[in-house]
């Protein structure tokens, strides 16, 4: 699997792993004598590698190879990276934001007594991400894909004396566990159909001529599983249904993290790895519309949940699955609209536009809700706040920024543009789930006006909320330069310069902007109009508030086919298979034993009768019996 | 005209007479009396075959020569028996076998 | 000089001392000590120097008795055991005398000096008159010397246990030895084979003789059926007569078996197939009913007892691969091979024994408690002697067994080889519990250490150290007995 | 005198040394620091060693009987040579973490069975190769059934169990080894010697049926000693009771004996034998026990050293897979897989030993909160955790990931066979044991301090060790390629790519 070598120097993606690696390294391994010092360092080699990504940005397209991983023969799995655009956009948006929380953690964590930790996991964080970034082939993909898994491992469990987060961070681990299960198996199967190649140039080649082209028409099943085993890697990083549950789980870490790994990339990485191979979508139909519809499912289910959170940070992961849901659901639309219409997609590509878009505000509006959280003393109920307009005023005027572009406000927000070339390619591709995604639209702009207006408007409902006052500098310094991002990244030429994959503009069926906009004013009315001065929440739907009853099924379920199913395995090992092949023949042997022991009773008469019983046997058997059995 | 068999029968009943008296005999001393007259009817056999055994008109007398040896060691066996059992007397006053089932298992 | 003189000195210095004894106070016993010890080393020095200087038998003992390598190296093994269970009684005197009538022990110096002989005339029989004599020399002997110690009432009953069912066993012998003479119309070996190798020969007569004979003398070699003398036998008598019986007379009967069986399976032969059936079933089930019963065993004596019969067992296994040409050893030199493994370890497994009766344990598994705080060395050498006697590998008894299996697995013989296979592995348990119970540390009745004088140790040491050098550099013994031919030729004579 | 031979004789020497009185302690590490720098030499003298011979560097021979050839040789070729360092890394922590309270018997039965393995690791004559392994049998009997935890009953009881049961299973091997030598020597005198026998496999191979039925006795002998489901029985207890130096060594080291010989004797001699349907349908059912089976077994389980010593069962699974699979890539991987498991297991067990001296217990929901108060003990268990689930960057995966790979060589073809299947099945392994090692992680080190606060970190000078094996983790599993260059062109396909 040699990727065409190209003579551009393998030195700056080098430098982006080593970088991150050998300052968590050294962190681990030096703690105790650098103390303050690893902090700096860690945010140093942030920065470092922020430069580092902005010096990629005009680096030219190559595949060079960094790490010989295991080389046997002609067998391969090495590190090698793949430079182009999409990596290169993802890159500069995985280090700035990183860049970013690094800072704002800097004020948030002042005084945790676990700051190092916490430095040493972010450090491991920004190593394991920008692997993935840089992933050539699927193989490394996978590697980082797991490493990314521990270190958010780590970082959810930050606080792990707190039952609730030890849970959280294992749940999450586990859960990504079982995508990574179906990950692999597609990969094998690639490897196995590609003859061995999974680079992504390889895979590429691979569907446009090589053996893989003939099997998307022969092996149709074949493909789609291992298109969907791929998918359901993302599904579990990407906390798609029905993997979505650890997500919201995982707002028990810092704010901070949850910023950057639980709203800007990690998750987003899912989506990432999606457009990576996209080809293999696109070479079975039947996949893509499955992959489409779960997206759109989840899109919707947690935009529905997140409808009656009280919990701020709770709020903005729905949200977040709901957008992850979005992309994930143009990823799907996109492959469905290549495979009918035989022309080759744009460079660009709707999910990867809204996900870059979305990191910047969404990751805004994190550390913006740290902001409060952390002004009201680490109160995330959002009816104990309210009136932080004029407490906050900065804060308050970047969430403004964040929730509009959430919601879409048309034009003006990038997050309008974003949503609304995904809107455009469901509405060629699959109608139905082009209303799943307007109605979705519709809930957001509903939520977050709710929040917002809960948040910010109306007076003060507790004493935390009455205190508050603006954050230090050293944290709103990174809400302001994202809110400068976010609508930087409204104009075309400036994403033009990051490199950034804006779709070829669908030209705008009026259909989609009237529907959205439609949308955006129904939505954000009802909740102004609802939520505007109430004290409490005037509507109550369990089954949103309690996110359809999941984890409570989950719990059963792994009850049931693990533990219990466990008790019975270790009944019946400890019964059968131990007393089959141990047991019983010790108990033979030793019944046989006692047995024999009657012969040497003790008893004269008995031994001078067996001796002549013996002679008898003896004879009989050497006379009559042994003849017959003729040797 | 008394041929090689009808010894053989004759030697044959004697050994399962001894034997049976070993078996079922409870006392020491006649058990080893049914030992001898095991002992003998196996000359008596090994007599009876040298005897009709003919090499060059001559009976081989080297069976004939056994059964000597034979008479001697059961004399010596007869020595040495006798000594323990009188042994096993003085210290049981008793030849039954019974007396003697201490060791076992 | 001829080995024949040896023997006979030998006799006759045993007589001597037997004699002596009448006129001596019972305090001469280490002088009867030494003398007869020495005299069995200088007999073994003289034989080593008759051989080098390979003379035959002297002419009139031509048809009686030959000299091939089977039987130099059991007169050599003979030679050997009797100095050391000598040497072991020396050890056990002290406690010994307790049991014997005012306190005399010269038979037990003087007997033995009759018995090597015997065990001598037999390594070398060509015909069963011989092979009788000799055997009765030794058996009858061997009846006083179990019952010798008759102040305990245990040596008295293993005595007339013996003693019946020995002369039973006496019986079956000759009668059997009366119908294959019958049958073959020879004694010596070479007549039987010729015999058998004719096919005219009437095959009734002779499969009633052969398994008769073959019955009497499973006796002596502790076959199962006929093994159940052993335990009682070995547990009464006096632990160097245990020994020698366990070593010695099991060694002669091996060698005179060899010998039957080389005879009784001649190229040809007529009677070959049941022979060879009769003794693999033989065999295995003497491995399990040695093995498995040992299992319920605390006393360690009858446990080496139960231990002797399942080796037996092998034995017989390793016979019934005669013929097989895969190995540079016949089934005979096999067996010897296993004999020269066996002598070592179990003389150290009786010798730790009686040293811990000399310092007053009993023979129980119990009493093996805390050896290893009470002696290290006595431990470690215990040690090694149960691995070798459980077959572990590095140590001589592996070797013996490997050929032993190697045998079995040529000839396909799976359900024997299951067999052995079983007790190998009951044997694990039942030798490992000793080697438990010496290194636990929960202390048993008496914990003060053991002295042991330096000849003991050094006795101890080299017997240990033979064990282990067997186990890694087997050359030396295989080539010696690699020349074993099949020692009966039905060529004419 | 070959170098093999001294680093086979030493921990005898060292063994004797203590016996006769010598300080424990100092000798046996010494011995074993001695030993792992010689391995370590050893390593790097290899490639010159064995540059351009086929066979094995380091060779002698000496000759211990004619006919059955049986010639005490050594000699190491790649795989060897990685678990001779295995052994030696594992030996030299094991001693190491031992007490100076513990008596003498704790240094010498490491150092026997260290010896044990590294002679049967090094051994070219398949006798040896035999006779090593046993070595151990006494000195892990003795350590279990006197020094054991728990009641005394039931450590004896564990012991008898081990000790018959792996007893037993090599009296099999044994028989199933001589069948082989048998078949091999032709009509020519018997000989045990590796070389000759696989030139003589390679010149008359023997017919398919009868080498899947030798192939098939091995599986079961050896077997026995890598706990192959349903085998297995005698493993997870034995672990769980015995004292933490022989859990250290047998699990990490001389358990894979057994797997070292399918390696080395069965699959080189009898390559068609493997992959006879039956014998490979079977193989993968029992993997397939031991990592579903033993793998549900370990999430049931409620103590730590239990979850250990069952998670070593069942992740033996992977390296037969690697086995069953045969591909050159498998194969290398099912080498690199030993190597990892041990270390990592050996890490694993070495610091529950020193939890259960410091706490008392190793009930999981008895304990709690260790990462606050001993955060270097937490860091070193997650290393050996997180590598034991297949971690990537540390060891375990680069194996597993070549076992799995290695399984899907069929190219361009797109149905799965029996070999696919069970690698699916054996993913889903994967997620079982992060599901077993997160568990025990949660309850032993997160939540908050219950027993936890009585645990305390150890001195540097007992963590050294602990810190070796974890780096060894981290550096194969950053740099596979160090360990697998040792492998040249000994372990060829057993069925071509």
């Amino acid at each position: 699997m040699t990727p065409p070598a190209q003579e551009t120097s393998a030195s700056l993606p080098t430098l982006l792993l080593l970088l991150p690696f050998l300052t968590a390294l050294s962190i681990l391994i030096g703690h105790k004598l650098l103390k303050g010092a690893s902090v700096v360092l860690s945010i140093a080699s942030a920065a470092l590698c922020f430069v580092i990504s902005l010096m990629l940005l005009d680096a030219r397209d190559s595949a060079p190879i960094l790490l010989p991983f295991i080389e046997i023969g002609k067998f391969r799995i090495a590190l090698d990276a793949l430079i182009d655009q999409q990596s290169r956009g993802m890159m500069f948006i995985v280090t700035s934001i990183g860049l970013l929380v690094h800072l704002f953690s800097l004020g948030y964590m002042k005084d945790d007594e676990g700051k190092v930790r916490f430095f040493g996991s972010l450090s491991l964080f920004m190593f394991s991400m920008t692997g993935i970034v840089l992933a050539g082939n699927l193989f490394m993909m996978f590697i980082f894909w797991e490493l990314v898994g521990l270190s958010s491992y780590l970082l959810i469990g930050h606080w792990f004396e707190k039952p609730s987060a030890a849970e959280a961070c294992k749940k999450a681990f586990l859960t990504n566990r079982i995508g990574d299960f179906g990950f692999m198996i597609g990969i094998l199967m690639l490897f196995m159909a590609n003859h061995g190649d999974v680079s992504f140039i390889g895979l590429k080649s691979g569907f446009a001529e090589g053996p893989l082209h003939e099997m998307t028409q022969t092996h149709t099943t074949f493909m789609m599983l291992a298109a969907l085993g791929i998918f359901m890697g993302a599904v579990g990083k990407s906390a798609q249904f029905p993997l979505h549950v650890w997500l919201p789980d995982a707002m028990e870490g810092p704010t901070p993290v949850s910023a950057l790994i639980h709203a800007a990339t990690m998750v987003a990485a899912g989506v990432f790895m999606l457009v990576r191979c996209s080809f293999v979508i696109e070479a079975s139909p039947d996949a893509a519309t499955i992959i489409a519809w779960i997206g759109g499912l989840t899109a919707l289910m947690a935009a529905l949940m997140a409808t009656q959170q009280n919990d701020i940070k709770r709020v903005l992961a729905y949200s977040t699955l709901s957008q992850l849901g979005y992309m994930v659901m143009a990823v799907g639309l996109l492959a469905i609209q290549v495979s009918v219409s035989h022309h080759e997609a744009g460079p660009g590509h709707p999910a990867m536009f809204h996900l870059y878009t979305h990191a910047f505000f969404k990751a805004m509006l994190f550390l913006g809700s740290g902001a409060i959280i952390y002004a009201c003393h680490h109160e995330q109920n959002i009816w104990k706040m309210g009136g932080l307009m004029k407490h906050m005023p900065v804060t308050f005027a970047t969430f403004a920024i964040g929730t509009a572009s959430l919601m879409g406000v048309p034009f003006i927000t990038s997050g309008f543009w974003s949503k609304e070339s995904i809107l455009g390619v469901g509405f060629e591709a699959c109608r139905p789930l082009f209303w799943v995604g307007v109605f979705t639209a519709m809930l957001t702009a509903f939520y977050m006006t709710r929040m917002f207006v809960i948040t910010f408007l109306g007076k003060p409902r507790t004493e935390n909320a009455h205190h508050a006052v603006e954050a230090p500098i050293i944290m709103v310094l990174p809400l302001v330069v994202l809110a400068a991002l976010t609508v930087l990244s409204t104009f075309e030429s400036f994403n033009r310069l990051l490199a950034a994959m804006i779709p070829n503009h669908a030209e705008g069926h009026p259909t989609v902007m009237i529907a959205s906009i439609a949308a955006l004013i129904i939505g954000s009315g009802a909740g102004f109009f609802l939520y505007k001065g109430k004290d409490s929440d005037p509507l109550n739907i369990k089954l949103f508030a309690n996110k359809f009853y999941f984890d409570e099924i989950y719990a059963v379920i792994v009850k049931v086919l693990q533990d219990q199913l466990a008790w019975v395995v270790t009944g019946l090992e400890r019964m059968f298979v131990d007393g089959i092949v141990a047991r019983l023949p010790a108990f033979i042997a030793v019944r046989l034993g006692s047995a024999a022991r009657v012969l040497t009773g003790g008893h004269l008469q008995a031994y001078t009768f067996l001796l002549g019983a013996g002679v008898l046997m003896v004879i009989y058997l050497v006379v009559f019996v042994l003849p017959q059995l003729g040797h | 005209m008394i041929t090689l068999s009808h010894y053989l029968i004759v030697s044959g009943l004697l050994f399962a007479l001894g034997l049976a008296g070993v078996v079922a005999r409870r006392n020491i001393i006649i058990i080893y009396m049914c030992l001898e007259m095991m002992l003998s009817a196996a000359n008596l056999t090994l007599v009876a075959f040298s005897r009709f055994h003919v090499l060059a008109g001559l009976p081989d007398y080297s069976a004939q020569a056994l059964v000597f040896f034979t008479i001697t060691v059961a004399a010596a066996e007869v020595a040495v028996g006798l000594a323990i059992i009188v042994a096993l007397y003085r210290s049981k006053q008793s030849v039954e076998v019974e007396s003697v089932t201490k060791l076992q298992g | 000089m001829s080995v024949f003189s040896i023997e006979v000195g030998l006799a006759i210095l045993g007589l001597f001392l037997l004699a002596l004894e009448a006129f001596m106070p019972a305090t001469t016993r280490r002088a009867l000590a030494g003398i007869s010890m020495g005299g069995v080393a200088l007999a073994f020095l003289l034989f080593l120097w008759v051989n080098k200087s390979a003379t035959q038998m002297p002419e009139f003992l031509q048809p009686y008795q030959q000299l091939d390598t089977l039987a130099i190296f059991y007169k050599g093994f003979a030679l050997l055991i009797t100095f050391l269970v000598l040497w072991l009684t020396s050890q056990c005197a002290g406690y010994l005398t307790k049991y014997t009538v005012d306190g005399r022990l010269s038979e037990m110096f003087s007997l033995p000096l009759i018995v090597c002989p015997g065990m001598m005339w037999m390594a070398g029989a060509k015909d069963l008159v011989t092979v009788f004599v000799s055997l009765e020399l030794v058996t009858v002997s061997f009846y006083v010397l179990v019952a010798f110690t008759r102040k305990s009432a245990l040596a008295l009953e293993a005595g007339v246990k013996y003693l019946i069912l020995g002369a039973l066993s006496t019986g079956i012998l000759v009668y059997g030895i009366a119908w294959v003479y019958g049958a073959t119309g020879s004694l010596t070996f070479e007549g039987i084979a010729k015999a058998l190798a004719n096919p005219e020969t009437v095959k009734l007569p002779v499969l009633l003789g052969a398994a008769l004979l073959l019955a009497g003398l499973g006796f002596k070699v502790a076959a199962a059926p006929f093994h159940m003398w052993v335990p009682d036998v070995y547990q009464g008598a006096p632990i160097p007569v245990t020994t020698f019986l366990s070593v010695g007379s099991k060694a002669a009967g091996f060698v005179i078996l060899t010998r039957v069986i080389d005879t009784f399976s001649i190229q040809g032969s007529i009677i070959a197939p049941e022979v060879h059936g009769l003794l693999l079933i033989a065999g295995a089930l003497t491995v399990l009913l040695g093995s498995l019963p040992a299992i319920f065993q605390t006393s360690v004596k009858r446990l080496l007892a139960y231990s002797s019969i399942s080796h037996a067992g092998y034995l017989l296994l390793a016979l019934s691969a005669h013929g097989s040409t895969r190995l540079d050893l016949s089934s005979g030199g096999v067996v010897a091979f296993y004999l020269a493994t066996y002598l070592p370890m179990t003389v150290l497994g009786f010798l730790v024994l009686a040293i811990l009766r000399i310092n007053g344990g009993g023979e129980d598994v119990t009493d093996f408690r805390g050896l290893a705080k009470r002696s290290p060395l006595l431990a470690l050498i215990m040690t090694i002697a149960l691995a070798s006697l459980a077959g572990l590998p590095l140590t001589a008894g592996f070797m013996g067994k490997l050929f032993v299996f190697l045998g079995l697995v040529d000839q396909a013989a799976w359900g024997a080889l299951g067999c052995a296979v079983i007790g190998a592995a009951a044997g694990f348990y039942y030798y490992f519990k000793t080697i438990l119970a010496m290194y636990s540390s929960d202390v048993s009745s008496s914990s003060q250490p053991i002295p042991l004088n330096l000849w003991t140790k050094a006795g101890a040491i080299v017997l240990a150290v033979t064990i282990v050098i067997l186990g890694v550099y087997p050359r030396p013994l295989q080539s010696m007995l690699m020349t074993a031919p099949a020692t009966v030729s039905a060529g004419a004579h | 005198m070959s170098p093999l031979e001294i680093v086979i004789l030493l921990p005898l020497l060292a063994a004797l040394a203590i016996w006769l009185g010598a300080p424990a302690r100092a000798t046996s590490v010494g011995a074993a620091v001695i030993n792992l720098l010689i391995v370590l030499g050893l390593v790097f003298g290899f490639q010159a060693a064995s540059a351009g011979k086929a066979g094995f560097a380091f060779e002698s021979a000496r000759i211990v009987l004619d006919n059955p050839a049986i010639t005490f040789g050594v000699g190491a070729d790649g795989v060897a040579l990685i678990l001779t360092l295995l052994t030696s890394l594992v030996t030299l922590a094991a001693v190491w973490q031992i007490g100076d309270d513990k008596p003498g018997i704790y240094h010498i039965s490491s150092l026997l069975i260290a010896a044990g393995a590294l002679g049967a690791f090094l051994s070219t004559d398949v006798f040896f190769l035999y006779a090593f392994h046993e070595l151990a049998l006494i000195p892990t009997f003795l350590m279990i059934g006197l020094y054991g935890h728990g009641e005394p009953e039931h450590r004896k009881a564990v012991a008898w169990k081990t000790t018959i049961y792996l007893g037993a299973g090599s009296l099999v091997l044994l028989a199933g080894l001589m069948w082989l030598v048998l078949e091999f020597s032709g009509g020519g005198k018997l000989t045990f010697d590796l070389q000759a026998l696989r030139a003589q496999a390679a010149l008359t191979p023997l017919p398919v049926e009868k080498q899947a039925q030798i192939f098939f006795v091995l599986l079961l002998g050896f077997g026995t000693l890598v706990s192959l489901f349903p085998l297995h029985s005698w493993a997870a207890p034995a672990y769980a009771t015995a004292p933490t130096p022989v859990a250290m060594l047998h699990s990490g080291v001389l358990k894979k004996f057994g797997l070292y010989g399918l390696l080395r004797i069965a699959l080189p001699l009898l390559p068609q034998g493997a992959q006879v349907a039956w014998v490979q349908e079977t193989l993968l059912f029992m993997l397939l026990g031991n990592i579903l089976v033993i793998g549900l077994v370990t999430i049931n389980q409620k103590r730590l050293d239990d979850v250990l010593a069952n998670s070593s069962v069942m992740h033996m699974g992977y390296i037969f897979l690697g086995l069953a699979a045969g591909t050159e890539i498998a194969l290398r991987g099912a080498v690199l897989l030993m190597f990892a498991h041990g270390v990592s297991i050996a890490l694993l067990f070495a610091l529950a030993g020193r939890m259960r001296n410091q706490l008392g217990t190793l009930e999981l929901n008895k304990l709690g909160g260790l990462g606050e108060h001993a955060p270097a003990f937490t860091v070193l268990f997650a290393f050996g955790a997180f590598a034991s689930i297949g971690l990537p960057g540390l060891a375990n995966f680069a194996g597993e990931v070549m076992v799995f790979v290695g399984s899907f060589m069929n190219y361009g073809s797109a149905s799965f066979g029996a070999l696919q299947w069970a690698v699916v099945v054996s993913l889903w392994g994967v997620v079982m044991s992060a599901v077993y090692m997160l568990r025990a992680c949660r309850n032993i080190f997160h939540g908050s301090a219950m027993t936890g606060l009585f645990m305390r970190d150890p001195a540097l000078s007992q963590r050294l060790p602990l810190i070796m094996l974890a780096a060894v983790l981290l550096i194969v599993g950053c740099c596979p390629w160090l360990l697998l260059n040792l492998l040249k062109s000994d372990l060829a396909a057993v069925v071509a790519p």
